[in-house]
């Protein structure tokens, strides 16, 4: 039984807060989930606007795309982190996502984006209990078997029904940007990764407020201590599958945002390499914290592409210059987890409370 | 009890679980060719001063001295290699291996095969309900057979201090005895130093020749067994009364 | 202090387990009256903790019955010990060391809230109340235990007598009408031993109590029975003076040694 | 029928191939309860030794030697260098190690020798419906999988690594230096890894090439049962033979599917796998 | 102080949700983009740029392409430039992932500032940014894919084909068949994608009644034993290959290896010879085929093809490229028909460059495109007109031998992807001393 305690707390509450007096930190505590989330939600929103108005549309993009990961990540996050199910699959679900957002623009273009996105919530949260219910009774190497074969054999569902699917190409489609209301004011690219970090973030406020309440107490003692939870009155098999179905829809609404945001929806984009990334990316990270989902969608989208400036300025060969920016996220993953296993999040806390112990 | 040839020898043994002090300066002697008992309720610490003396559990104070050589930072699978042996609780069968196999593990560290050839020999003889079943997965002996196999496997070893955990176990009387009573034999037989740790005090006072009592990790009582027999304050440290 | 309570809380009857082809438990009995607290002691091995897990669900006995207010159960699993209120604490703290004090007591009061999944989903409906409610009993129960200041620690961090008590408020912060306590008293210190029997006496008055014990000052001090267990049987039974002068109890302990059959 | 011969004969074959990779992960699983997914990577790198080798000196079996060595000396490094730091902490830890590792191996792979294909042999003639090379493969990982149950059951070696193994604690008691049976372990482990990726390399190596294979061996050792080596062995033919049927039959875009169907019939009936042993541990 | 900029974002995230309740798969037609710009051109510059996969499971054999275009570039840069200008070309890998295409295209687009895009590669990865490029205005140049949504001037006006699609080029193959070899039963073997889906359309217009088996194959599975052993029971003894070149030799070695021999028909982007005769040497040389010389394994082997080979070392233009890619080249492989395909894109690309004039913009490059009369390299017509972005209008026919140079079989032809007839084509070839693509 693969067994993960993390012995940070979990309290998903920005760490910055804490830094503060101890009468505003308090008082920010002390506030209900059901505003203080929504309120720090706001001000990460706050946040991408003004740096998407910094910016160009192609670092929009890559804003977008830290925002649909990061929810990926902290829907695996939920499912590894807090109830202790380690699946490999997590892509499988992205897939499911793009999908049903592909077909939903595609055959139904007069469905608003919002409602769109509700219906992939729901496909994907059935397929996660489909899933997560088929899969109960396994534990540990055995559900992330199981769970590995699900992301490999998914998208081969593309070529099977290629009518449908739009085969191994996948679908490809348009959607509409900013309104027109608006132009000159956003460019379609910041209208874009606003409406995905958005999502992200009102996806992320529900994970935080789970987690923050009985349920993600009850996952994270399940997740302790199987049957001392049990003891307690926690039904063991409905939590496992209600975190398989919160992290399933996360996951699919990530990747209906990753469709969205691309305009497309293609096999290849939902590989094994992706699941695996995730999970790299989840443990890279952080694992047990909200934060930790955050730093490893960052590392996800920017450490191969500081591995290909890095191999741009070196003047490399080829061979290697082509392979320079994976092997340095594997040197990455390796070191940070050598050093820091609590991940990203650890190092930051850790150098957060060293400098604050200096002042 | 003399002190002048101790071969085992504790001094000031500390040790402790996280917030919990498990061992509180324990200082023991154990002459050579003695056997003696450690008793104690449950969770007196009988089992973490075992686990500590044979490098399983590290030490946070104190030394262990096994024949005047300092043993206390070894690794516990040297242990072995100095004569000292621990029989852990329950046996420590390896349940997946043979009985034959179990019994080759023992000796796997001496050298010479025909010694162990020897060995094997001497254990089968003392046990030789092991021998009826040697190729038996170890998963399907019996309780009394499972001990009998782990001291046989302590015993390939050759060792000069044994140590025993709850060797009695979950076993009947009459297995009990006859362990106990190969206990003696071999202590006459080879001049074997055993500590064994007990809960049947009275089956363990009865062939010991020393016993020490431990309660919350610090030894309370140490006095010769048929002075132990006797003492209210054993009594009560088991029974409460 | 009667033995035939006409209403026990609990009665096991008759229980007998095995385990391939070791008997573990034969015909066993055992009854629990509100408002008593009932010690179950033998040694090593001797069966306790596998009727504790009969108890519990965890065990199926292949005969014999549990019943719970009168009531058999015949399917119940441990996650509704707590519904029935039934709490249990295991050998051991069995804290969840991911979650604060103040945490691990709310899980144990989770009973009690009154939102269904939509609220622990959504935020929204009773989820504030509940987490208000609970984490006010469960405050309540780290005082009532004297360790309220350690309500934001990680277990790990806590002494391990602290570490106890939290396990305590846990396990009675749902209200427990039958409190199954699994050694309680290990690696405790003598004076927190004694402050253990005290609370013990005190939950009598509220619940019946079963104990599984070693520490027999303990068990002779706060049970009002006691049913001795030794290679799965019941070898004795009645009240601590009763006990004490038992021989069987004595040899079962202390063992006869052919050489020395009487101390 | 002759088609159902051909599709058994070719289900073997490539059976045997997973069969291999499997048996390495499930020595490692047992002896440190890590997924190795750097395995892929490890084999990798002993296959491209050994088409330098075998380049440099024209002797395919020295390169077949070589990539042996070279296995057993990167499983023997990995376990000392990478996964003796994160033991005792989460093994979530020790798998994305691996998963770095993976990623460094795969891109160093590219780096030395190029992402291009290059032709690779098979050990003996290939033609013929079950050709030399294909008993070849057969043979070599049956006989593999024979001296890996020599070794265990005969040898002190392998009674000290399952020792070490199964309990730990008795085997340092019985004088087991257990930290080395781990090295042995992951050393064997990747032999024989390197093995599979000798025999499921041709006819073309390219960084990426064992990554397929390596889906399937997971698939195996999970329906054989994580912490049984015969179960690895008859997962790996099982999925072998039946992914051959469904290629053949049913067509081969069904083939990842057909694995994910198999996966989850099995676990469903036996949560875990086929062989895996009963959790007397646990008690 | 937070409150206001919360109050802020919450307005603006209200607006957010509050417009985006139109559909979000109505989107109205954009203004054509502002194509009198020169993005990326300096006084001494032009950034041209591409999407590759230079790693991953597709990077085999491709990069082969972006080695080609710098080559050229750099022999390019080396004589003078374009009229001054310089060529910087940037080179994104993609991972043949859609997603990391879009990511990169943008990237290229928006923060390298490309002036045009040149052989931006795949059909399911270059399918995802056409819109894009054609909404940004960006000259997407011989894309390199054969699929036919690259010439849809209508939609696409800025995109255009490079290589014969797949249909046309499988109409040729099936016309080929069915007047050479009428009795034969043919058989199909296809990537499971639109390579195969629009072959086959190519190829039923002339074989339909021949075919006895079509079988597709996973680029990620590389067992062909099922397909091959398939094709051998339904008795094909001619097999059309529409494969890229790693199944090409699998078929060649899955088909020596039950003793089959069909004749092979290959399509153009699986018929790179010299990348064949690369892998099937390698492995030949080494233990159990050594009574199998690799150029035995393709003797006979019937391909499409519209560009010159590296096998035909006399061609002018194949004499060129060798020198340049001897001198120019960052790489330790041989040159192969891929690199070649890579060196006619950048020599085209250099054409229409310079054709374009001194004051460079992109309607310029258009206009020069449209209006080029394509003369060089190719061994086929070249459509760039203002109504077909076909690129290639057809191929050849040849045969592959062992000891000597290919044997053409049918000069070049040309047709339509539709029902049209199939005719023959005369082609231009000048030397390369005679071709305008670089100089001051």
């Amino acid at each position: 039984m693969v067994s993960l305690r993390n012995h940070e707390s979990t309290a998903p509450a920005p760490r910055a807060r804490r830094g503060g007096g101890p009468g505003a930190a308090g008082r920010w505590r002390a506030l209900p989930a059901l505003v203080r989330f929504p309120l720090a939600a706001l001000a990460a929103f706050t946040a991408v606007l003004a740096l998407t108005s910094l910016t160009g549309p192609a670092e929009d993009l890559r804003i977008g795309s830290v925002g649909y990961y990061m929810l990926a990540i902290a829907g695996l996050q939920l499912l590894i982190g807090y109830s202790g199910q380690v699946s490999l699959g997590h892509g499988a679900f992205m897939f499911i996502g793009a999908y049903t957002m592909a077909l939903l623009v595609l055959h139904q273009p007069a469905f608003p984006l919002w409602l769109n996105m509700l219906l992939t919530v729901v496909v994907s949260c059935a397929a996660g209990v489909l899933v997560g219910a088929a899969t109960a009774r396994l534990h540990g190497p055995y559900l992330a078997g199981a769970t590995l074969a699900l992301a490999v054999g998914l998208p081969a569902l593309t070529v099977r029904f290629p009518e449908l699917l739009g085969g191994s190409n996948g679908l490809a489609f348009s959607v509409r940007g900013a309104p027109p209301a608006l132009a000159g004011v956003v460019t379609t690219s910041q209208w874009q990764a606003a409406a995905v970090w958005l999502t992200a973030l009102v996806g992320l406020v529900v994970l935080a407020t789970v987690n923050a309440g009985r349920l993600g107490r009850r996952m994270r003692a399940l997740r302790d201590d199987e049957s001392a939870a049990a003891l307690a009155g926690i039904p063991v098999g409905r939590t496992k599958v209600t975190a398989f179905l919160i992290s399933a829809g996360s996951g699919g609404l990530a990747g209906a945002c990753q469709a969205y945001l691309l305009g497309t929806a293609t096999p290849s984009s939902f590989t094994v390499a992706l699941s695996l990334s995730l999970l790299a990316a989840l443990v890279l990270g952080g694992l047990g914290s909200m934060w930790g989902a955050f730093w490893g969608a960052v590392a996800l989208v920017y450490v191969e592409l500081w591995g290909q400036e890095l191999a741009h300025s070196l003047s490399l060969g080829t061979n290697v210059a082509n392979n320079l920016p994976i092997v340095f996220f594997g040197v990455l993953l390796i070191l940070v987890i050598l050093i820091w296993p609590q991940g990203l999040h650890g190092m930051f806390s850790r150098l957060a409370g060293l400098v604050r112990r200096g002042r | 009890m003399p002190d002048d040839d101790p071969i085992l020898s504790i001094e000031e043994l500390s040790a402790g679980y996280g917030a919990v002090t498990a061992l509180d300066r324990v200082t023991m002697r154990v002459p050579r060719g003695a056997i003696c008992a450690v008793l104690g309720a449950n969770g007196a610490g009988k089992t973490t001063l075992l686990r500590t003396v044979s490098g399983l559990k590290r030490a946070s104070s104190g030394r262990v001295l096994l024949d005047g050589a300092d043993v206390t930072r070894l690794p516990a699978e040297r242990h072995v290699h100095h004569g000292l042996v621990h029989v852990p609780e329950g046996g420590g069968v390896i349940v997946e291996l043979s009985v034959e196999e179990n019994l080759r593990l023992g000796g796997l560290w001496r050298a010479g095969r025909r010694e162990r050839a020897e060995r094997r020999e001497e254990v089968l003889e003392l046990f030789p309900r092991l021998r009826e079943r040697l190729g038996a997965p170890a998963a399907t002996l019996s309780g009394g057979e499972r001990q009998m196999l782990a001291l046989g496997r302590a015993l390939m070893a050759r060792p000069r201090v044994l140590l025993l955990d709850e060797p009695s176990l979950g076993l009947a009387p009459m297995v009990t005895r006859q362990i106990m009573r190969t206990l003696r034999d071999l202590r006459a037989a080879q001049g074997l130093t055993v500590v064994l740790v007990e809960q049947n005090a009275r089956s363990a006072l009865a062939i010991t020749d020393h016993g020490f009592v431990l309660s919350q990790g610090a030894v309370v009582v140490s006095d010769t067994s048929q002075r132990l027999l006797a003492d209210d304050r054993m009594r009560h440290a088991y029974l409460g009364f | 202090m009667t033995t035939t309570t006409p209403d026990p809380l609990l009665a096991a009857e008759g229980i007998t387990v095995r385990f391939g082809g070791l008997t573990a438990l034969s015909d066993v009995g055992l009854a629990v009256a509100p408002g008593t607290v009932v010690g179950l002691i033998g040694p090593n091995g001797a069966g306790k903790t596998t009727l504790f897990n009969v108890v519990s669900g965890v065990v199926r006995p292949q005969h014999g019955t549990v019943a719970w207010k009168g009531r058999v159960l015949r399917a119940h699993r441990p996650h509704h010990l707590a519904g029935l209120r039934i709490a249990r604490t295991l050998q051991g703290l069995n804290l969840f060391p991911g979650l604060t004090a103040l945490e691990n007591v709310m899980v144990g009061a989770d009973r009690l809230a009154r939102g269904g999944t939509f609220a622990m989903l959504t935020g929204l409906g009773h989820y504030h109340g509940d987490e208000r409610r609970l984490r006010e009993r469960a405050m309540a129960a780290l005082e009532e235990f004297g360790v309220a200041d350690a309500a934001r620690a990680l277990p790990a961090t806590l002494p391990f007598g602290v570490q106890k008590r939290v396990a305590l408020a846990r396990a009675l912060v749902a209200d427990p009408e039958l409190l199954l306590l699994d050694e309680p008293a290990s690696g405790l210190s003598g004076e927190d031993i004694t402050a253990l029997g005290e609370a013990v006496r005190g939950f009598s008055a509220r619940m019946g109590v079963l104990l599984v014990e070693h520490h027999m000052d303990l068990v002779m001090a706060v049970c009002d029975h006691i049913v001795v267990l030794n290679f799965g049987q019941v070898i004795a039974q009645g009240t601590p003076a009763e006990i004490q002068a038992d021989a069987a109890v004595a040899q079962a302990y202390l063992g006869a040694a052919e050489e020395d059959s009487d101390a | 029928m002759n088609h159902f011969i051909d599709l058994t004969l070719s289900g073997l074959s490539s059976g045997a191939v997973y069969a291999a990779l499997a048996l390495s992960l499930v020595i490692i699983y047992q002896a440190t309860r890590v997924v190795n997914f750097a395995q892929p990577a490890l084999a990798l790198i002993s296959v491209y030794i050994a088409y330098t080798v075998s380049q440099a000196t024209g002797n395919y079996w020295l390169g077949f030697g070589a990539a042996l060595v070279t296995g057993l000396v990167l499983g023997a490094a990995t376990e000392r260098l990478l996964i003796r730091p994160v033991h005792g902490r989460s093994p979530l830890n020790a798998i994305i190690v691996t998963l770095g590792l993976l990623l460094v191996l795969q891109g160093v792979a590219g780096m030395v020798w190029s992402n291009e294909p290059h032709s690779f042999s098979y050990p003996l003639d290939y033609r013929g419906r079950f050709s030399a090379s294909d008993w070849f493969a057969l043979g070599s990982v049956a006989a593999a999988a024979l001296l890996l149950f020599a070794l265990y059951r005969f040898t002190p070696l392998g009674l000290r690594m399952r020792a070490a193994a199964f309990h730990p604690e008795a085997a340092r008691l019985s004088g087991v230096r257990v930290g080395l049976m781990l090295t042995a372990g992951w050393a064997i482990a990747s032999l024989i890894g390197a093995l599979a990726g000798m025999l499921a390399a041709p006819p073309f190596i390219f960084p990426n090439v064992l990554d397929a294979v390596f889906v399937y061996a997971i698939a195996a050792a999970v329906v054989g049962g994580l912490d049984n080596p015969f179960g690895a062995l008859v997962g790996g033919v099982l999925i072998g033979l039946c992914l051959s049927y469904v290629s053949g039959y049913a067509g081969p875009e069904l083939t990842t599917l057909a694995a994910l169907a198999i996966l989850v019939l099995v676990l469903s009936v036996r949560p875990d796998g086929l062989f895996s042993r009963p959790t007397a541990r646990k008690v | 102080m937070r409150r206001p900029i919360v109050t802020l974002a919450g307005l603006m995230a209200a607006a957010l949700l509050a417009t985006s309740c139109g559909g979000a798969g109505e989107v109205e037609d954009g203004a054509a983009a502002d194509l009198d710009v020169s993005t990326g051109v300096t006084d001494d510059a032009i950034t041209i740029g591409t999407h590759q996969p230079l790693t991953g499971p597709a990077a085999p054999g491709y990069a082969q392409i972006s080695v080609g275009h710098a080559a050229v570039f750099d022999y390019v840069n080396d004589n003078g430039g374009i009229h001054g200008r310089r060529i910087d070309y940037v080179v994104e890998d993609d991972v043949y992932d859609p997603a990391r295409t879009i990511e990169v295209t943008r990237d290229l687009v928006h923060t390298e500032e490309i002036f045009a895009m040149l052989g931006g590669l795949g059909t399911p990865t270059h399918s995802k940014v056409i819109d894009f490029l054609n909404e940004e205005g960006v000259p997407d140049l011989f894309v390199s894919s054969g699929a036919l949504m690259w010439n849809r001037p209508q939609e696409y006006p800025l995109s255009y084909g490079f290589q014969v699609d797949y249909t046309k080029e499988a109409k040729i193959q099936g016309q080929y068949i069915a007047e050479n070899m009428p009795d034969a039963q043919v058989g199909h073997l296809y990537q499971n994608d639109d390579v195969g889906t629009d072959s086959e359309a190519g190829l039923n217009q002339y074989v339909r009644d021949m075919v006895v088996a079509s079988e597709a194959y996973d680029p990620g599975n590389t067992d062909l034993g099922p397909q091959v052993a398939a094709l051998e029971e339904a008795g094909a003894d001619v097999v059309v290959c529409s494969c890229i070149p790693a199944f090409t030799a699998l078929l060649i070695l899955e088909a020596q290896r039950i003793g089959y021999e069909p004749q092979l028909v290959v399509s153009s982007i699986g018929a790179d010879t010299a990348t064949l005769t690369g892998l099937l040497s390698e492995f030949a040389a080494e233990a159990g085929t050594e009574d199998l010389p690799a150029e035995q394994l393709l003797e006979g082997m019937i391909y499409t093809s519209y560009l010159p080979t590296v096998e035909t070392p006399d061609d002018p233009w194949i004499q060129l490229y060798s020198d340049i890619y001897d001198e120019y080249a960052d790489s330790e492989s041989p040159m192969t028909n891929t690199t070649v395909y890579g060196m006619v894109q950048a020599t085209m690309m250099a054409q229409a460059l310079m054709a374009a004039g001194e004051d460079l913009t992109r309607q310029s490059l258009i206009d020069a495109v449209e209006s080029q009369d394509w003369a060089g390299p190719g061994m086929v017509p070249f459509a760039s007109t203002p109504e077909d972005h076909g690129g290639f209008g057809g191929a050849l026919v040849s045969q592959f031998h062992a000891e000597d140079e290919p044997e053409v079989l049918q000069e070049a032809r040309v047709t339509d992807r539709e029902g049209g007839d199939i005719t023959e084509a005369e082609v231009e070839r000048p030397d390369p001393g005679e071709v305008e693509f670089y100089g001051g």
